[in-house]
């Protein structure tokens, strides 16, 4: 355990930048997200929730895979390098480092996506604890500790100073690295805090939220609910829960023509898109309600089917402020949940 | 209390079988965060919530539950009644398949992410349309008239910067997006069975920002395609995940419409053609003129 | 080789084109070396695209024991179909591959088999058919029911006729849906047929083809005291990965493209219905 | 072409031409051999009124570095209204580009007729010369 000051975050993180890329919470206009940290940059680690999720750096919206050109009938493929330089992203939230826990079920089992391990090998993730959780959290529903985050190194903001934990090589080569901003802090100083995140949490209006009637093996129970013809009837069919989802992993892939040559890249998609599943002889999820019903059921059936009974979804709560129509997947579950229990 | 007045009003329209069902707001597990909503019983019509955290345009979703038999009870604020006209004139709703009731409105009320109320919305700061345009009947109390800021402040601050300005400020807000859709969905004018972003036949359906332009097409072509139709209700800068000011685009168009082509408010009325389907062989300016101007 | 886990293709060589019917055609790819790009067992698929064009999932109609080069027959109904269609010889696609589980031809060894399929379904149950006939004594008696909208629209018209009719203990029963002119075979739609034939019950059964003649076919099947055991069909959705990852060709918790598209037909009962 | 000769740049122009008037203008140029610029690749469509403001961004997208626009003549629609109506749009159109800070020079539109040959060799040059003063197009330009 390390402690520093906290006025010399930027310093830090700028030293940083000098072996790596450093991605940091970062405040303009209104909005904080993710971004190159640069000089003159303002650091914000005080908002909770950023408006995207970091997924964006091991899943980004936009990834080109390969181009290709074509000279007659003869076509060449040139595939797009791996990414290679190590980066670093500084103050993740515990639901977000969930998040990640997440994708790499999806994208590191086999077969292993090349493109995503190749950035989750050279990314290096600082966890953050949330002082102040928000109003909308529930990540305490799937056993996340705001108090305690994972990932290769863990912080704590306490008064003036920040707390560092190495937790993997990569957080401890990164905190050898950083030596000079550090001094020897103890585990103790953060217990206090800890407790008092602990104590805010339990006050928060979704800390009850259960997920009793949602697990055991009913996926065709809740497939079939007539509680979708309810719940999906205002959804707008944007994909704005998607894109803001930290858990959502659905791309698609797609060919650009740049005139030169023919781009092919895969992007982020949303089950919600009508297009999402057209094919020639037609669609087989015609309806938003069907749509609807494939999201959570992916995130609340399917997904822990094939993963040890891990749900998709990590609280942060980014769709409840979010959705256009206020849909979110707390009525979902409120509402399955109470379905099962009758 | 309003509220109360609508529940009674719903749930007795309801049960005497005048309407089928009743398009309105729920309440939601937040105060501050109501859901639209549609209610098939009187029981259902007990979460009926009105207050100033309603903004949702209720008409967006009349262009679905018209599609259907029956009658729908649609509670209306005075901005919403303008694009019901709209969508009206544009055959998406039927006027016998619905029965709107005007309700008043004193502005809505943006959230943060903690669901705290931090203000107006943009889109009731500027409002203009104090009165229902169409309606059944009316409930509430005589309607509270505001006056809003003027809505092409901000128009006017970006046509008075420099070419580089107006550039620099478009790249830096416009690239903010992250293709959600949230714009185009909410929107009223947005109903296009199929979209030109959607189409797999052309290359335009590219679903993300995949360039430094795409993100710029997509908006600009978007604010184009609702030039005329748009009744600046301001729900495409409400939902934008990424608080881009969409409306600075829409308000350009309609500025210049009211400039080039006479005073013209989308969804006033369903008889005046829209400004984009309609010349004057005299007095329409041609583009080269209006190069000039700046 | 490609790898599976790549979703960067070899490029394949399209070496014969072969038109079956005014909308369907087969071609022939071998990879840059003019080899067989990969191995692949029967009822896999494999991604075929054009840059520029659109990728999509196709079955590969030719057996496992070929191990000089793929076949695919495509059917000219969207996009990337109707572009290959316009392709000459020697035009090169991308290719990657082998997809999906596949038929148990091992499990299959010394039973009885009837294959029905329809239209172009027939594609991925020939690279069966042909394995079968390949390793004839390791498996018994052959039918094959085999329906198509008209005479012109049956694939593998050659095939068929030539090779697998002359197999021994094989029976070939083809059908139409509507009477034409210079066709004395059986006239009607393939369920119909196959309750006709009245099939001993004890075969173990190959479905596939549109998912309405799949629908009618397993309930003339359960008629005929078939269980769901013996059955086994093909399912296709739309694809773009191929790995189980683009999150779109599911089935309940079942991805189509990893977990299928071989399904036995009682395991679709644990599967919502949204295929 | 009597340009800067110092300058390498060879500006890349979309001329968009209603079938009825301005293409047939563009041929009387070509039959009476007027010299107009040869990096202006010319794309007819039916009538000026069926310019998609898409098309003009899709080809500043895909290189262009101007786009031009001709149509009959106001009152000379082959379709009797159509470019009343295209006048409005790219009225519209145009002066939203300029509200997004793109250079109004970039773009013009210019009634030709089927007799102007000359008008339209001039116009065209013209045209060259201003985007060949202005430089390449980076604003619009995608850089993928």
């Amino acid at each position: 355990m390390f402690k520093m000051a906290k006025k010399d975050i930027p310093n830090m993180l700028t030293l940083l930048g000098e072996s790596m890329d450093v991605y940091a919470p970062v405040k303009k206009g209104k909005l904080t997200n993710f971004e190159d940290f640069t000089e003159g940059a303002e650091l914000d680690i005080d908002t909770l929730k950023t408006v995207k999720s970091p997924k964006d750096f091991f899943l980004p919206q936009v990834e080109n895979l390969f181009s290709a050109t074509s000279q007659g009938k003869e076509i060449n493929i040139e595939a797009k390098a791996l990414r290679d330089k190590p980066f670093v992203i500084f103050g993740v939230r515990s639901c977000d480092v969930r998040a990640m826990e997440i994708l790499d079920s999806v994208y590191l089992s086999e077969p292993v996506d090349k493109f995503y391990e190749a950035r989750r090998e050279n990314g290096i993730i600082l966890s953050l604890a949330c002082n102040e959780p928000g109003q909308t959290c529930f990540c305490t529903t799937f056993n996340i500790d705001p108090a305690h985050p994972n990932a290769d190194g863990a912080m704590w903001v306490i008064n003036d100073n920040i707390y560092i934990e190495a937790r993997t090589e990569k957080g401890e080569n990164l905190v050898k690295l950083i030596s000079k901003f550090l001094q020897e802090g103890s585990k103790n100083e953060i217990v206090q805090s800890q407790t008092a995140i602990r104590e805010k949490l339990n006050k928060l209006p979704y800390s009850d939220l259960s997920l009793d009637g949602l697990e055991g093996n009913q996926l065709l129970d809740l497939f079939d609910t007539p509680q979708w013809e309810e719940l999906h009837k205002t959804c707008l069919a944007c994909g704005i829960c998607t894109f803001i989802c930290p858990t959502c992993q659905c791309y698609d892939i797609k060919d650009y023509d740049t005139g030169g040559e023919v781009v092919r890249y895969r992007c982020w998609d949303s089950c919600m898109y009508s297009d999402f599943t057209l094919m020639a002889h037609g669609n087989i999820r015609n309806s938003q309600k069907e749509r609807f019903r494939q999201r959570f059921m992916h995130k609340l059936v399917y997904h822990p089917d094939n993963n040890k009974g891990e749900i998709s979804c990590v609280g942060c709560g980014r769709c409840v402020n979010k959705c256009p129509s206020s849909l979110n997947i707390v009525k979902v579950i409120k509402s399955l949940a109470v379905k099962c229990n009758v | 209390m309003i509220q109360k007045q609508m529940q009674e009003r719903a749930k007795q329209m309801l049960s005497l079988g005048e309407v089928t069902c009743v398009l309105g707001w729920k309440k939601g597990d937040f105060s501050t965060n109501p859901q639209p909503a549609v209610f098939e019983s009187e029981k259902d019509l007990e979460d009926l919530v009105y207050d100033k955290y309603c903004a949702a345009n209720l008409s967006k979703y009349l262009v679905e539950l018209t599609k259907k038999e029956g009658k729908v009870l649609v509670f209306l604020k005075p901005c919403d009644t303008y694009s019901f006209n709209q969508l009206l004139k544009e055959n998406l709703i039927k006027k016998e398949r619905s029965y709107i009731i005007g309700i008043g409105c004193e502005g809505n009320m943006q959230v943060d992410d903690d669901m705290q109320e931090i203000g107006l919305l943009e889109k009731c700061q500027t409002c203009t349309k104090t009165a229902h345009m169409v309606f059944d009947e009316l409930i509430g109390e005589e309607l509270t008239v505001r006056q809003g800021d003027d809505p092409f402040e901000g128009v006017l601050n970006l046509e008075q910067m420099s070419s580089d300005e107006r550039y620099g400020f478009w790249r830096e807000e416009l690239s903010k997006c992250i293709r959600c859709n949230a714009c185009r969905n909410v929107c009223p004018a947005c109903n296009c069975r199929k979209c030109v972003f959607d189409n797999n036949k052309y290359d335009t359906a590219q679903k993300v920002n995949a360039s430094s332009f795409e993100e710029q097409m997509f908006h600009i072509i978007r604010a184009y395609h609702v030039a005329g139709r748009c009744t600046d209700c301001g729900e495409c800068s409400r939902v934008c995940p990424q608080l881009i000011d969409l409306h600075l685009l829409n308000r350009k168009f309609i500025k210049d419409i009211n400039e080039f082509y006479g005073e013209f408010q989308a969804g006033a009325d369903t008889d005046t053609p829209s400004p984009l389907t309609d010349f004057n062989i005299d007095t329409d300016p041609e583009p080269g003129s209006v190069h000039k101007r700046g | 080789m490609c790898k599976p886990d790549s979703l960067i293709p070899l490029i394949g060589v399209i070496t014969d084109i072969k038109t079956e019917t005014p909308d369907v055609k087969t071609f022939t790819i071998v990879d840059k070396e003019g080899k067989k790009a990969f191995d692949h067992k029967s009822g896999q698929c494999a991604m075929i695209s054009v840059p520029g064009v659109g990728e999509a999932m196709f079955s590969i109609a030719s057996a496992p024991t070929n191990t000089k080069f793929m076949e695919f027959s495509i059917k000219a109904c969207g996009v990337l179909t109707d572009y290959l269609h316009t392709l000459e010889a020697g035009q090169q696609v991308t290719i990657r591959g082998p997809y999906g589980n596949s038929f148990p031809n091992d499990l299959f060894k010394n039973k009885d088999m009837l294959f029905i399929a329809g239209g172009i379904g027939l594609a991925p149950v020939r690279s069966v058919i042909n394995y079968v006939f390949d390793k004839r004594d390791d498996y018994g008696k052959v039918d094959i029911l085999y329906g198509a909208r008209s005479a012109d629209d049956l694939v593998f018209k050659e095939e068929i006729m030539g090779t697998w009719t002359a197999k021994e203990n094989t029976h070939v029963h083809l059908t139409i849906d509507r009477p034409q002119e210079n066709w004395d075979g059986h006239v009607g739609f393939v369920p119909a047929y196959l309750g006709e034939l009245n099939f001993k019950n004890d075969k173990t059964v190959i479905v596939c083809g549109p998912p309405i003649m799949i629908k009618f076919v397993l309930e003339e099947l359960d008629k005929l005291g078939f269980k769901k055991e013996q059955i086994y069909t093909t399912l296709e959705l739309r694809m773009k990965c191929g790995i189980g990852k683009c999150g779109r060709c599911n089935i309940g918790s079942k991805y189509v493209c990893k977990d299928g598209p071989v399904f036995r037909c009682d395991e679709l009962d644990d599967m919502p219905e949204e295929y | 072409m009597p340009l800067n000769p110092n300058s390498s740049f060879t500006p890349l122009i979309v001329a968009f031409c209603c079938n009825w008037c301005s293409y047939a203008g563009a041929d009387l140029a070509g039959t009476s051999r007027l010299n107009y610029p040869a990096q202006i690749k010319i794309i007819k469509v039916p009538c000026s009124c069926r310019i998609d403001p898409m098309f003009v961004l899709r080809a500043f997208q895909k290189g262009a570095d101007g786009v031009i626009l001709c149509g009959c003549h106001p009152g000379d629609c082959h379709y009797s209204t159509g470019n009343y109506y295209a006048r409005r749009r790219i009225t519209l159109f145009f002066s939203m580009l300029e509200y997004l800070g793109i250079e109004k020079e970039r773009t013009h539109l210019e009634w030709v007729s089927a007799a102007e040959g000359n008008k339209f060799a001039s116009t065209m040059r013209k045209f060259t010369e201003q985007i060949h003063a202005l430089g390449k197009n980076e604003r619009l330009e995608d850089i993928r």
